[in-house]
C-alpha cells in the first residue's frame, strides 16, 4: 500500500482509537482545525470530540490533564505541536509524568504518550524548530522514541501505548509529506532496538529520525567511493539499544554519530562517551558526531541549512574517521 | 449539631494535630529530614472537605499534606515510616515528608511543586468522566499557588469540559513569607475563581462544620453533574511555614489572633456548650488518638531500609498494570 | 470627526491591507517561506492603538505582527526584505515573518510563541517604572493567549506593580480553528481582564477611531500613573490562520458578515459620508500606499543574502552595548 | 576574613546593587522572608523593596519580566529558589533569553542573571534535588556557571552581570554552609576559565560546583595510594574552556569526570565526547565518568546517598583509569 509518514501516523492513531476506548487523542487544533500538520485530519468525525479533544493553549495544563488521565485509566495521546512549545509542559513532564512512579514507590504509573513535531528544515526559525529529543533522552523515567520510517510511524505508537510508563515520540515536521509502501498488514512494531537500514563494513553511521534519510544518502555516496558505511538507526533514544551500538561499532571500528540536536550536549555526546566506555580498545579513529550548529536556528534558507547536518557533512565525517584508522 | 458526627471530626482534627506535633518532635531529633511543613491550625480544613468524599473519589494535596493523607485512610505508620525514609513508609521511603502518596485511597499526592497538582486533579477527573463514573476529586492547594499559570490553565480546562473537580484553596495568607496583598492583584480568591465561571465560595476555615457543610454542597453538585466548584477556605498556619522559617513575615500578634479561633478548640467549646462533649469523652478522644500516634511510632521506630541494590526500582514500571 | 487625522488612519490601515496582499502573493511565487500569518481584516487595531504611542513608548506583538511593525514605523523594504531571507531585512534575514524586531522603533517583536510576549512587556514597563521614565509598553496578543499560563502570570504582574503596560488583546474569535467559546470558559474577555483589578474594555476593533479613542484613553490613564489598562479588541481575520489553513472550522457565510464590517470600508464610507474623503484624495492616498509597497518590494528583490560563514553571529552579543 | 559561601554570594549581590543602580534582586521570598536559603537575608533593609523584589509564584512570568527589564536597560538578577522550578520558566528562557539576540539580528541583548540552587544531598526528593546545570548548558545563548569555591561565589556575580548576554548561575545547595577564608579586598573573576584546583600528573578528574569538594577528598585519598591527580574545576559550563580540558588531559593522558547530573546526556558525556574527538591518541585509557544513578532522587538518605557522586566512586574510577593504562 503506498502511503506517507502522515497517513501512516494517522492510521496508527485511528487503530489504537478503534481497539482501546481508553485511548483518546488531545490537543491544540487536533479536532475541528484537522490538525497543525494534518495528522488528525478526518478523526474527529469518526470519534467526536471527547476522544478528539481540542484543548485551549496551554500546554502545561493539558499535558498534566493527560498525566492525570492516565493515572485515571485512560490511555490518552497529548499532542504538542511543536517541540519548543513543549518546554511550556517541562514541569508536568519532567516533574510528575517522569517522577510519580519513582516518587509513590511504584504505586502509580503514567501511562502517557506525548507526540510532538520536532525539527528544523523547513524555515520556521529559531522557535519552531529545535530538535530537542536528544536532549529530553537525558530524563529517568522517560521513554523516547522517533519514528524514522513510514512502518515505525504506523508500528510504535501501539506499543508504546501498552508501555506503562510516560512515552514521548517525537516525529519529524519533514518526514509527514514522505511517501513510500506500507504492508496492508503493517502493525506494532517494537520499541526496544535500534534497527541495522544499511549494512556495512567500513564505517558506522548513527543516526535516528530525520537524519536518517540523508544518512542513508550519504552511505550511497560513500559507497561509490568504495567506502562500505553501515547505518544503525536508533529508533529509541532512552533507553539507548547499547548492545546495537557496541555491535557495530565491533563490527566496523569507525563511527559516526549523526543527530539534529545542538552539538555540545547532544545525544551523539551520549552514544560517544559510551562507545568509548565499551569499546575504547575496538576504536581504529576517534567517534565523529555530524550536529546542527550551535544557533537559535535561523530562517534564511542558507543559513538554515548550513547549521544542518547535510550529506556533504556526513559524507565528510566518515571519510575523516575511514582515512585516520591506526 | 448531630453530636456524634461533630465528635467524629473533633476526633480527625486531633488526629491531625497530635500527629504533627508528634512529627515536629520528631524533627528535631534528626529521625525526619529534608523539608517539613506542618499543618497545624488548619486541620479543619481537611477534615471538613474529607469528610465529605466516597472511597472512589481521588484526592490531591500539597508537601504540607500530613493531614490530608492520614484523614483519607492512609495509616499512621506509614506516613511516619515514610518520613523516616523506611521501606514501611507508603512509597518505600522514596517521597518523604512532601511526596506522599497511596493508591489504596487513591491519594495522588504530596505533590512539592506549587501548583503542581492541579492538572494532575483535571486529568483524573476527565478520566472518571469520559469512563462515566461518577467520582469527585479534589484538589488542594494553597492561596500562593494561585498566580502560578498552572492553577489558570489547570481552573479553565476543568470549566470548559465541566469536569467533576472539587478546587479547595487553602487560603492561609501566606505563601512562605509573602502574603496574599503581595502575590495577587485580586486577594478575593472565590471572587477570581467566578471569573472562569464556575461557582466558588469562602468558607470559614476555621469552623470544620461550616467546611463541611460548604464542601458536601459543592461536592453533591459536582455528583449532580454541575460542574467543577470552587472552595476558598480562610484558613491559617499557626507554625512556620516550614522547618526553617524564622517568621521573620508576620507579627506574634497576628498569630496569637488567630491561635483564638483555633479549630479544634472552636469545635470542642461549641461541643461542650450543647453538652455533646463530657469530659470523659474528651479524654477518651485524646487517648485513642495518643495511641494512635505511639502505635505510629513504633511502627516506625521498627521499620528498616530497602536494599540500596534497589535504588532503580520504579523509575520505570516493573509490571504493566493493564 | 477631524478628516485630515482620519484620512491618516486610513492610509496607515491601506499601508498594512495593501503590503500584506503582496506578501501573500509573494508566498505564493515562493519569494517567502516558513510560516506567515497576515493581518488582513485586523488593521484598526494596530491603527488605531499605534497612533496614541509616542517613539520612546515599546511594542510586543505576535507573529501576525507584519501591520504592527509597518505601523510602527519599520521600514516596509526592511521588513519585506526580512520575510525573503536577506540581509536587508529588519533582521538580517535570521527572524523571518514570525520574528521581526527592531531596535530604532523599540519594536520588541514579533514572538511565536503563543503569549510568550507578555512577561517581557511588564518586564520592559518595570524597567521604565524603576528608571522613573513615563513610557508605556503596548503588548499584542489574540485572545487564544489569553488561556496560556503567560497571560495570566503576566497580567497578575503588572497589576500587582502597576506597571505601565497596555494590554491589547486581539479578540478574532479563533485561535487557529478553536473558537473562543471552546477555550475559554469565560468569553468575555475584558471580564476576565477585569478579575485582575485593572481597568478593562471592549471596543469594536473594526472601528479605528474607536479604538483610537479607547487606546487614547487607555494610555493616558496608564501615563498618568494609573497603571495597567487592557483593551479586548473584537475584531476578525479575514484570511485564514496561515497559509497553511484550509479554514474547515468555520463557515463563509460568518466570514462574509465580517467581511461587510472591513475596518477600512468602514472608515472610508465615514469619510466620504462626512465629505471628507474626495475621489481624487482616495486615489492619491491609493497611489502612495501601492508606491510604498512597490519601493519594498525593489528593496527586497535587490536584497543579498549574509554570507554563510556569519552562520554563528549574534548567538552571544558581539560588543557589550553597555 | 573568614566567611560562608552563602555570606559570600550576599556579599557579591549587596555590591552588585551599590556598584550599579540598574541591578535588582527578583525571586519568591527574596525580600521579608529573607531567601529561601537566606542569602538575601538584611538585603530588603539595606535596598528596599523595588530592588530587593518579592514576586508572587510565578516563575515563567517573573523570569520573563527579568528578560524584559534587561531589554529596557536593567540588570536584573532574578533568583529561582530551585532548579526544578525553573521548569516552569524554560519558554522563556530557551524561547527568548537564549533566542532574542540571534533572532533580532543582534538589534537586542539580554543582559540578565539568574540564580537557583541544584543540586542533591539534603533529602529533598525528587522535586527538588536535580542537578540540572549541564541539561541547560546544551542550549546555545546562554553562559552557564557553577561557582563551587567561596571566592567563586563572592566574584563570579559582577562579571557574570557585565555580560552582555544571559548568564546562568547554579549554586549547590549543599555549598551554603561552607565556611572558608576570602581575602578582604576579594572581587570579580573571570567567568571564562577552568582552573586547576589540584596539580597532578597521573588522572584528571574534572568536575564543577558541588561535587569539587568530594573529588578534591578523592585525589587526597588516592594520593595515599601513590596516584597524583590533577583536579580541574570547570567553573563554567557553557562555553566550555576546551584548551584547559584538552592541557590536563595531554598532561595525565587520563581522564574522569564528576558529575551530579543523570549519567545518560549529562554534561560529562560531552566533555568525553570532546576529548575523544581531540585527544584520542594522548589517551592511555577510556575517559571515566562518575555521575548520579538514573533515578529521580529518593529521599531516604541511604538510597540519596548511593545515587550520588562519592568519594568512594571517584577513587574507584580514577584507580581504574591509572590501572589500564596501555
Ligand atoms: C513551583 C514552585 N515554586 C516555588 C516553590 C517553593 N515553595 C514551596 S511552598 C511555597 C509557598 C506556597 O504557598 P501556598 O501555595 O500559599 O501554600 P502554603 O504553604 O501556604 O500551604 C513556595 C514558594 C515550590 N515548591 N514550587
Ligand atoms: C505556546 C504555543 N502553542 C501553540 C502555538 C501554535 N499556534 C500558533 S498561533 C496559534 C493560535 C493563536 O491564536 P490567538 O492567540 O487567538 O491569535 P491569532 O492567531 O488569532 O491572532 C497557535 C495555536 C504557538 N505558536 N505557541
Ligand atoms: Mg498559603
Ligand atoms: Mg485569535
Amino acid at each position: 500500500m503506498k502511503t506517507t509518514y502522515r497517513d501512516a501516523t494517522r492510521a496508527a492513531i485511528r487503530d489504537a482509537m478503534q481497539r482501546d476506548d481508553r485511548v483518546f487523542l488531545m490537543g491544540e487544533d487536533v479536532g475541528s482545525y484537522g490538525g497543525c500538520y494534518a495528522v488528525s485530519l478526518g478523526l474527529l468525525e469518526e470519534f467526536g470530540p471527547e476522544r478528539i479533544r481540542d484543548t485551549p493553549l496551554s500546554e502545561s495544563g493539558f499535558v498534566g490533564a493527560g498525566i492525570g488521565a492516565a493515572l485515571g485509566g485512560m490511555r490518552p495521546i497529548v499532542e504538542i505541536m511543536t517541540v519548543n512549545f513543549s518546554l511550556l509542559a517541562l514541569d508536568q513532564i519532567m516533574n510528575n509524568a517522569a517522577t510519580l512512579s519513582h516518587m509513590s514507590g511504584g504505586q502509580f504509573n503514567v501511562p502517557l504518550v506525548i507526540r510532538m513535531t520536532t525539527g528544523a528544515g523547513r524555515q520556521l526559525a529559531a522557535q519552531h524548530s529545535h530538535s530537542l529529543e536528544g536532549w529530553y533522552a537525558h530524563i529517568p523515567g522517560l521513554r523516547i522514541l522517533t519514528p524514522a520510517t513510514i512502518a515505525d510511524a504506523r508500528g510504535m505508537l501501539w506499543t508504546a501505548l501498552q508501555n506503562p510508563d510516560p512515552v514521548l515520540i517525537f516525529e519529524h515536521g519533514s518526514l509527514y509529506n514522505q511517501a513510500g509502501d506500507l504492508p496492508d498488514d503493517a502493525g506494532a512494531v517494537d520499541i526496544d532496538t535500534a534497527l541495522i537500514r544499511r549494512e556495512g563494513a567500513d564505517v558506522s553511521l548513527i543516526t535516528y529520525g530525520g537524519t536518517l534519510g540523508l544518512v542513508l544518502e550519504a552511505a550511497e555516496r560513500l559507497a561509490e567511493d568504495g567506502i562500505d558505511a553501515e547505518v544503525l538507526d536508533l529508533r529509541t533514544l532512552r533507553p539507548l539499544d547499547d548492545a546495537a551500538i557496541l555491535a557495530t561499532v565491533a563490527k566496523t571500528h569507525r563511527a559516526v554519530i549523526v543527530d539534529e540536536g545542538w552539538r555540545s550536549g547532544s545525544l551523539s555526546a551520549e552514544i560517544s562517551a559510551r562507545i568509548t566506555e565499551h569499546a575504547f580498545y575496538d576504536l581504529d579513529a576517534p567517534v565523529g558526531r555530524v550536529c546542527s550548529a550551535e544557533v537559535p536556528v535561523p530562517y534564511a534558507r542558507h543559513l538554515e541549512q548550513a547549521a544542518l547536518p547535510s550529506v556533504d557533512r556526513v559524507v565528510a565525517a566518515a571519510r575523516e574517521a575511514v582515512g585516520t584508522h591506526g | 449539631m448531630n453530636g456524634e458526627h461533630s465528635r467524629w471530626l473533633l476526633t480527625e482534627m486531633l488526629r491531625v494535630r497530635r500527629f504533627e506535633e508528634k512529627c515536629v518532635e520528631l524533627y528535631s531529633a534528626a529521625k525526619i529530614r529534608g523539608f517539613m511543613h506542618v499543618y497545624i491550625g488548619e486541620e479543619a480544613v481537611a477534615a471538613g472537605v474529607l469528610s465529605t468524599l466516597g472511597p472512589d473519589d481521588a484526592v490531591l494535596a500539597t508537601y504540607r499534606e500530613h493531614g490530608h493523607a492520614l484523614l483519607r485512610g492512609v495509616p499512621a505508620g506509614a506516613i511516619l515510616a515514610e518520613m523516616y525514609g523506611f521501606e514501611q513508609g507508603c512509597c518505600r521511603g522514596r517521597g518523604g515528608s512532601m511526596h506522599l502518596f497511596d493508591a489504596a485511597t487513591r491519594f495522588y499526592g504530596g505533590n512539592a511543586i506549587v501548583a503542581g497538582g492541579l492538572p494532575l486533579a483535571v486529568g483524573l477527573a476527565l478520566a472518571d468522566k469520559m469512563s462515566g463514573r461518577n467520582r469527585v476529586t479534589a484538589c488542594f492547594f494553597g492561596e500562593g499557588a494561585v498566580a502560578e499559570g498552572e492553577f489558570h490553565e489547570s481552573v479553565n480546562l476543568a470549566a470548559l469540559w465541566q469536569l467533576p473537580v472539587l478546587f479547595c484553596c487553602e487560603n492561609n495568607l501566606y505563601a512562605m513569607g509573602t502574603a496574599v496583598g503581595r502575590s495577587e492583584s485580586q486577594t478575593d480568591i472565590a471572587l477570581k475563581a467566578s471569573a472562569y465561571e464556575i461557582p466558588a465560595w469562602s468558607v470559614d476555615g476555621m469552623d470544620v462544620l461550616a467546611v463541611e457543610e460548604a464542601a458536601r454542597r459543592a461536592v453533591d453538585a459536582i455528583r449532580g453533574g454541575g460542574g467543577p466548584h470552587f472552595l476558598e477556605l480562610r484558613t491559617y498556619r499557626f507554625r512556620a511555614h516550614s522547618m526553617y522559617d524564622p517568621e521573620r513575615y508576620r507579627d506574634k500578634a497576628e498569630v496569637a489572633h488567630w491561635v483564638e479561633r483555633d479549630p479544634i478548640d472552636l469545635l470542642r467549646a461549641a461541643l461542650e456548650a450543647a453538652g455533646e462533649l463530657s469530659a470523659e469523652s474528651w479524654t477518651s478522644i485524646q487517648g485513642d488518638v495518643d495511641a494512635e500516634v505511639q502505635a505510629a511510632v513504633d511502627f516506625a521506630e521498627a521499620g528498616t531500609i530497602e536494599p540500596v541494590e534497589e535504588l532503580g526500582r520504579f523509575v520505570y514500571s516493573e509490571a504493566d498494570p493493564t
